[in-house]
């Protein structure tokens, strides 16, 4: 069992420290190593990704042309990648409805993305899911879902048939820190530890809830991941914003997992810059939290490391810069342009 | 008289209550700091207070749960989901708890307990939070079921419903909270269980509830323009059915046709036809139609989304159809 | 043919499918070790050992929704209920995940998986162990539910659900798994969405489902009595829903009486009368009638539990309140 | 808070040795009280009722004079008596499916509880309820309740009403362990930690939920009390077959509750010796662990030991015997005698 690391941070105002605990904290990469810095860079091109995904898709929204419940996950963009970036392509990762960074992590395609947003025919869900719903089964991508902790059983029965099956792949499933006050997330966990299922149960704690502040609405306050004991699931914490510290803890837990250990837990202390939905006009909180969290963002923060420990120069970023700005602008213009679903459309897909 | 949008009518009737009735208390997630999914608690935190005004963990069931408890112990509590599609999660208190309680206790017990909770598709929030299920509610015996078309009766329906000494749910169409309408000024309440008929007419009975008043009124207004008279019947409440005067409006017509923007299998419309043939078949000129929106999950793309949502062009094709008007 | 009473046939349905089909699994509490709260699964867990017999912690909604995803993920896991009132607390799971999944994911994903569940009142269990929400799933696009009133029927329709690449509900009627009937020994299969006329007639159909046949029977052989002739259908599948049978029949006898011992008011029956009006009318001598149990909760009490069950007598009635028979 | 006493049983086959906490333990009453032998005499009659009460249900069930779902408390009642033993009469008690103990320690009426059982009009519910609903609202008994942990919330829910009627009267619930499983009860102990609500959440851990021993279904052992430190909740275990070390342990969490410390756990360890219900036929388990319960028998040991002590004498304990006996036997006459309620009764009760 690997021992919780003790937050040292108790405010809720503050950003998350780095994790003292050296396993899961941030290690400097090796220098000398070409492949990880090709990884380094592929690690913020990334998040970076996501940002101006999430941006566009903003935009978009103020425009009419993305409609519905839109949740952004600009602020987390460390903790998706760096968690994803530890999975194999067999393994199987599910969401909620903040999944565009999981999806485009994932290398589910940044098209077709865009257009399910733009409810196009082209969109991974044929326009039908909307935000709240990617879907890239050839991905192992098993959605977005709405229903606050709705998604926990999906995972733990997607691990099960992997078990069952005698695979040694797993689940990574993402969730907040709102949602384990659904009895569902408590009936799953100690689901998962009574038949040692491979699921990784991945916490985004970004402090709140929609307007709600877990220490208003949660006994045993900020930090989760020490109540996972109970259930005899191994558990850490790690820092969400920093994206190599989260690939590590990621990457030990998914050993521990792939060597028939069971269910573990990750708990990353991370923030959304932004409101809950793109509706949130974010009453419940003041502007110097999110202020104080924000000079900590990664997207910023990861390339100025990279380029400091000399692991790539700032031409690289710019370039990978560049690259994703052309990704994109592409993907809206795909989506755009793509066709609305024919409305015969309504009736398939409701029985197979 | 006062021009009010629905959302404030029904903020009225919970201010009232919490200013009047020490007994009445809300609970909900995110009705206090954040001031409500929808707004219509906007201000109330700072009005009422943390006692009054519970913020909730995202625990419906528990919260949902010890609203009964603290009804069942003599409170007023009124409970907010955000959605109507979140009731799910706590279907078995509602169902098993708020609604048998007083006939296990064999009478003891009452449940003095709003639930409020906004409902209906139409606004692309695709297929897990675009559901109605004030339908099913509506067949569970001991539970009341409401839903206002208009400031008027939410207002009124909101001030009956906090009064009612047993569990009674407000579907609140979600896409009516800012529609404007008159309320007056004295002090009314909207008796839970009379539908109201909107608009007299002779030559067919169109009935419907919530946002489907939109379709059957303009629907009615198409029909006056060739000459039909349309009299329209809005149900207001679910549970108790107000069939009598449903019959009574059918007798005068001959013709009638039920409409519901929820799915048009099941649901209160099927029970409405099905109980129409007990109780005034041999008053009927034709077949009660049916008119719902398609028997499929809501899609998100805002097409596909009209295209599945009913709306008065298909009232006029059941009206067509079943009587040649 | 062998003649086997209807526990034996599900139980027949299911260790078929467990021998010939890995992937075929079986989760639900107490179906291991205690052998099942209803004995279907009696000797499964020595037979097939406990990965493929898991019994369940208390958790419904956890492991339901793992059967989902074991479905997803390619499996097809049959989930055991204690009883379908506690499906409540699972309905999340089913209507919002097993029943949407697929359309949400834009044809991705399929959830094959059965869920099985006793089903209905009469052995004086209380107004919370003695629902019957198959008729509330059964509105649900996505998913499919059949209710087996026999042998024949519970081992063709087991066998038909188990391969159906949708969620299907089975549910079991408690009354009925003591009850004998005749099974071919040569494989069959019982198509889900067919009804059928388990008797034919001229004067007026009768249509029930599960514990319902009983009692349409009953009537039907009354009804014989006194020279008139009954046609009698039994939906087997409550979704889908086989209209054109019981349009079939109704323009043949002119005549239907619609039978749920579940209560009287919403669910399936509310549905069939209503879609009866809008495909038959034309045909019909009379009103659609329907007959079902009290608009109450159920009570413990025999002779109360009695008094809400509907009967043969109240299908009698009714033929002769609707058509003077 | 409580520190949590560590159990020093880990076998599920043996029964819970007596806490080794002074707090909790079974502590010897001071001899020269008279109004406490008076107070021991009324928890044995109180036990030895219960006991006779369901042996005479499962005679009637047999006889098919009682129907439906039949629990019966038999082995538990120390639990269950020496708890209520510790509440004021304006508190409320909330119970599960298994409620004739919790009913007759609670001092409803044992002639109306039997009439409900046998379905009469003379019930406490009028017949309607039936085993698992028995109610009495004047008494504070607030329910048997049979859907599985469906009952938490409620109590919170009376909890909430005394807290915010600012009484100092408080809620007991009562549940088994199997129930910990379901995700309701976790959103209820989070709820009422977080409001801090008056409650005080009992457990009945008699080692199986139905036929699933805790072991099969849990993670996280046959000891549940440390796990309430994640909600911040004090909790004790204590042993469930020692009604006065089950009456002190209420005692002290009861004091803690109305000074307004919040909710408090209490976990005892108890067995039924007869099946789930009276249809089960206990398949799943050795009847050695059930014999090995029964040695401990506080029905049979607690009067024993009072004599021992001297604090009543063996006549005393024959005179309540006597008295019990003759209560029993009226209750079955006068609910068999008792008329059946009238059919018109269906109708009421279904709204207020
Ligand atoms: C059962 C249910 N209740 C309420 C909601 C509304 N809702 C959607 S997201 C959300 C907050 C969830 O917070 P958290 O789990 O922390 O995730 P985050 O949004 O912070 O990523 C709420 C209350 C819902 N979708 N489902
Ligand atoms: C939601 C739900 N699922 C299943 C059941 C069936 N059931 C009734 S009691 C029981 C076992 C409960 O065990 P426990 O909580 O330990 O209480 P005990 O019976 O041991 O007192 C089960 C599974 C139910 N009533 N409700
Ligand atoms: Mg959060
Ligand atoms: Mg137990």
């Amino acid at each position: 069992m690997v021992n919780p690391t003790k937050s040292s941070s108790k405010s809720k105002s503050k950003p998350a420290k780095s994790s003292k605990n050296g396993k899961s904290g941030a290690v400097g990469p090796d220098e000398s190593d070409v492949a990880a810095s090709t990884d380094h860079r592929e690690l913020f091109r990334q998040m970076f990704l996501i940002r101006q995904f999430e941006l566009a898709c903003g935009e978009n929204y103020s425009k009419g042309l993305i409609r519905g419940f839109l949740h952004l996950y600009i602020g987390q963009e460390a903790t998706g990648v760096g968690a994803i970036s530890a999975l194999r392509k067999d393994d199987y990762i599910v969401s909620n409805y903040r999944d565009h960074g999981h999806a485009l992590a994932r290398g589910v395609d940044i098209n077709r993305s865009m257009a399910e947003l733009f409810g196009k025919a082209t969109g991974t869900s044929k326009g039908k899911g909307g935000s709240m719903h990617l879907f890239d089964v050839v991905k192992g991508f098993m959605g977005g879902h709405g229903i606050v902790a709705g998604q926990l059983p999906l995972a733990a029965g997607l691990a099960l048939a992997q078990q069952y099956q005698k695979t040694d792949g797993l689940t990574m499933c993402f969730f907040g820190d709102g949602s384990t006050n659904q009895g569902v997330y408590h009936e799953t966990l100690n689901l998962a530890a009574v038949w040692k299922l491979p699921v990784l149960f991945f916490l985004e704690n970004n402090m709140y809830g929609m307007g709600s502040s877990i220490e208003r609405v949660r006994a045993g306050g900020i930090d989760f991941y020490p109540g996972l004991a109970t259930y005899e699931i191994p558990a850490v914490e790690v820092d969400g914003m920093d994206v190599l510290a989260v690939k590590e803890a990621t990457e030990i837990a998914v050993e521990r997992i792939r060597a028939g250990g069971g269910p573990q837990f990750i708990e990353a202390k991370t923030f959304r810059f932004g409101g809950h939905s793109v509706a949130d006009g974010q009453k419940y909180r003041g502007q110097e939290e999110v202020k104080e969290w924000e000079t900590r963002d990664s997207v910023v923060a990861f390339p100025l490391k990279l380029i400091e420990m000399g692991l790539v120069t700032k031409d690289q970023i710019n370039d990978v810069k560049a690259e994703v700005y052309e990704a994109v602008a592409k993907s809206v213009e795909f989506a755009e342009q793509s066709p609305n679903p024919d409305p015969k459309e309504i009736h398939n897909d409701v029985f197979a | 008289m006062t021009e009010i949008v629905l959302r404030e009518a029904l903020k009225r009737g919970l201010e009232e209550a919490l200013e009047n009735d020490p007994s009445v208390f809300m609970m909900g997630e995110d009705i206090g700091e954040y001031g409500g999914a929808y707004a219509v608690t906007d201000g109330f935190l700072k009005k009422f207070g943390p006692d009054r005004i519970k913020d909730t963990p995202i625990s419906e069931q528990a919260f949902l749960g010890a609203g009964i408890g603290a009804a069942v112990a003599g409170l007023r509590p009124i409970i907010e989901f955000m959605s109507i599609s979140f009731t799910l999660v706590a279907f078995d208190q509602i169902v098993n708890m708020a609604a048998n309680l007083r006939y296990m206790s064999g009478g003891q017990i009452s449940v003095p307990m709003v639930i409020r909770a906004p409902t209906g598709a139409g606004v692309q929030l695709g297929a897990t939070h675009s559901q109605s299920f004030e339908t099913w509610l509506a067949e569970v015996p001991g539970m009341k079921v409401v839903c206002p078309s208009n400031s008027y009766d939410a207002l009124g329906l909101m001030r009956s419903a906090i009064k009612d000494n047993n569990p009674v749910l407000v579907a609140e169409p979600a896409l009516l909270y800012g529609t404007k309408g008159e309320v007056p000024d004295e002090y009314y309440e909207v008796e839970i269980g009379k539908a109201y008929v909107t608009r007299t007419g002779s030559d067919v009975t169109l009935i419907s509830y919530g946002y489907g008043m939109r379709l059957v009124n303009e629907a009615a207004d198409k029909l006056a323009e060739r000459g039909v008279s349309a009299e329209v019947i809005d149900l207001r409440s679910l549970s108790p059915l107000d069939m009598d005067a449903i019959v009574a409006s059918v007798q005068k017509t001959n013709r009638v046709v039920v409409v519901d923007t929820a799915r048009r299998i099941g649901g209160i419309m099927a029970e409405v036809s099905a109980e129409l043939q007990q109780r005034a078949a041999e008053w009927l000129d034709g077949p009660v139609m049916r008119v719902g929106s398609d028997d499929v999950p809501w899609p998100y793309n805002r097409g596909l989304e009209r295209e599945v949502l009913t709306d008065a062009d298909d009232v006029l094709k059941a009206v067509a159809e079943g009587y040649g008007l």
